[in-house]
């Protein structure tokens, strides 16, 4: 079993305009800076992009929603330092916002990933974020109820990766990657270093290569937030 | 009759282990499904799962060498190969009912031409136990079972409607038994390969609903083994 | 007259710090909050839970020191205590939903006297952005608000009703704010201090909704900082 | 911050009668033997008693059931190689038994945990264990309603713990130890060796201590299977 991709350009060749894409990443931190870069490249048109964020400044999602290339955002929070590439089109209502709440999302993509078509969570209850949902009352609490959330594709970053599609992450770099890599049909992950299988300790591992398609060494991943103090843009 | 000329227990595990796709995520039931994986064919290799939190296991280790912390879903101990992985057990049944494993093989008391499968309690004495069955008929990619024909006493196994209690609805797609391979298609049992020396109409009159065709009919192949 | 003595941002701060114990498990809403965190009595030490997935966590690192995959909530870099752990968003909001953490403390544009909290967006302009906050008014032990005690152009922010958009629901039981603590009890305000240079009445008005009394009502302190 | 308890006698003392305990393991891998002894040496009565299995010969579980301890078991497999204990209880009607699915039960104990009242699940649906089940089509498919888990205690093994209550497991030992460590309100751990904070890599913490109440060690603990093959009992 290889799942080893060579480059970044062949990771995201797959994904077609209109697929909804989960990209993992909260703010920066573990965000697959390279992939997406690869998958402005390609160009596709109409995704649906899901991320707890909107973008920050002119590269990575921001440079997607720049591009022209995001239809729609789901996310718990579009805002940033620099968030002036949704806001405009969202203003103008030229980009549709799917505004879920942050612990919601989470548990939304690991039910899609979990086979749980949907679940109760007292969070936004009362709230205008649950109108239309339907409330349920369990042991004298009132709950909404929430559905699974899935996607096309995931792309993620790790820090090591192996033929099997092993990971592990860095820090808190971990965040959503796991989840999404549950919620996809297809998973592609970005990691800084290939080993060998056994590479990583099986007590170590993060997400099990079964949640993994693909795996692509990116050796020194740039960092979200340092290219945007550096003043980065895309392309 | 019949049972002069039957596959064994390891021929039908080896039969079901040929449509085994190289790189496969593959859960085995407990007991005779284990078998499957001593069969896999020359230069494939499956990844094996088991319920209690392991991916990419290998064989039983040697007498002696089992460490009692490494066991499969049956309790019995097993060995890790290179590139396995521990999960607690949410996440383990995350990976069966959220369609990431594309097999599961399971052992069955009835299976019905639905897709219907009885497979955890004959009745209603005893003390019953599901384990992790009625997880593992939802989710997988394809589910299979693997069986003798026809029960001890000579009943049919396959049956136009399941009198055991169910394990899942209409989730087999594939019947392995010691006589044929059996698909389920639209509400109905469907002979996709036969022993040659059987009969049609000697393999339907053990067979508990109407055995149909589409195409050809192959022979079951006999390996030596 | 009331802008003149009131408890600066730090100074509420420190009175809310006051009353986290020994131990407990905290969360600090993004900004305003987060500086409860400076003031933890000598001798105490909580666990700072962050939404991103980090459970003991401690100060930002010196400027030029960041590693940006090390961040909290508010996309701040910050540092590791030992005993520190890591994990993913299910996890990280199982510990907020499940009841896990013993103290939420957030930032609010308005509370009202049933505990309903709105601290989310104030109207319907702009875009909206959520983050964790509707998840944090649920499952911690006690949910508490820092906040000045009106707006300012001079508004209650204790209100009798929300007007704006809801982040929770009868959430919130205590409130700091640069003038006083107020309790929330059987859906009143329940006045427990008071800066002493203010009187009852001009508290009260204020105030959006009665502030009712319920044993002696201690003096706020004002600690230097 | 200090979780350690000396001795596994302290560690389960507060368990008193009447208490749903869950207990962590998968037959003998990852089973808390010696915090099951203690609690038999304790004797508190009328238990409810959550485990995936029903005990084994004489030792543990089933030497818990032997004593009497048990009204109720939560569990998906009550059998094993030597089930006596809980099997003849049962059919003399002396236990009480609730057979949930394997992954169900996982789920109803990561739910109870995570604050979610009730999921919807494909597994079991059409079958005798849906029976009197809230049923829900989703997307053309049905799905059973099912409810969280949750304890007053839980007792499960670990392999490293730190006096803040993180914890890493032992192989496949890990199977139910971490769900539980989360859906009770108080979690013992014992553990083959005390750390000091810091002892344990942040990113290899399975179990964050804020899921964890007190911590044991114990040094060389015992595995249930072996002690089964060598005739064991207890007391």
């Amino acid at each position: 079993m290889d799942k080893t991709i060579a480059t970044v350009a062949d990771a995201v060749a797959d994904i077609h305009d209109g697929a909804t894409v989960m990209i993992g990443g909260f703010g920066g931190s573990g965000a697959p800076i390279e992939l997406i870069h690869a998958l402005i490249d390609k160009g596709p048109k109409n995704l649906t992009v899901i991320n707890n964020n909107a973008g920050n400044g002119k590269i990575g999602i921001g440079a997607m929603i720049d591009a022209g290339m995001v239809a729609k955002m789901v996310c718990s929070f579009p805002r940033s330092s620099d968030p002036r590439a949704f806001t405009e089109r969202y203003l103008d209502g030229k980009i549709e916002l799917e505004l879920v709440p942050q612990g919601t999302l989470a548990e939304r993509i690991r039910a899609g990933g979990a086979g749980i078509p949907a679940f109760y969570t007292p969070t936004s209850f009362g709230t205008e974020l649950a109108e239309g949902k339907p409330i349920e009352v369990f042991e004298g609490r009132s709950y909404v109820q929430e559905r699974w959330l899935k996607a096309d594709f995931a792309i993620v970053k790790g820090e090591l990766g192996d033929p099997m599609g092993n990971l592990t992450y860095r820090l808190a770099g971990r965040n959503f990657n796991p989840l999404m890599c549950m919620a996809a049909k297809r998973t592609i992950a970005q990691v800084s270093k290939i080993v060998q299988p056994g590479g990583i300790d099986p007590e170590q591992v993060i997400t099990p290569g079964i949640f993994v398609d693909g795996v692509v060494q990116v050796a020194n991943p740039q960092q979200e937030e340092a290219l945007i103090r550096a003043g980065a843009t895309y392309p | 009759m019949i049972n002069d000329i039957k596959l064994t227990n390891a021929q039908i595990a080896w039969r079901a282990a040929q449509d085994i796709e190289d790189g496969a995520y593959v859960n085995l039931g407990i007991g005779f499904p284990e078998m499957v994986a001593q069969y896999q064919p020359e230069g494939r290799e499956a990844i094996f799962h088991t319920e209690n939190g392991v991916l990419g296991f290998g064989q039983a280790p040697a007498e002696g060498d089992e460490d009692w912390d490494l066991i499969n879903a049956g309790k019995k101990a097993i060995t890790l190969k290179p590139g396995a992985a521990f999960f607690h057990h949410a996440d383990s049944f995350a990976m069966v009912r959220g369609g990431h494993l594309d097999v599961a093989i399971l052992g069955a008391y009835q299976i019905a031409q639905n897709g219907d499968l009885a497979n955890w309690r004959v009745g209603n004495k005893g003390v019953p136990a599901v384990g992790g069955a009625m997880d593992l008929v939802h989710g997988a990619g394809r589910v299979a079972v693997i069986t003798d024909h026809v029960t001890k006493d000579g009943k049919p196994k396959l049956v136009a409607e399941c009198t055991f209690p169910l394990t899942g609805v209409g989730c087999v797609t594939r019947v392995y038994t010691s006589l044929a391979v059996v698909d389920i298609q639209d509400g109905h049992f469907v002979l996709r390969e036969k022993l040659p020396q059987i009969s049609l109409e000697d393999l339907q009159a053990v067979t508990g609903a109407e055995l149909k065709l589409d195409g050809p009919v192959a022979d079951l192949i006999v390996p030596e083994l």
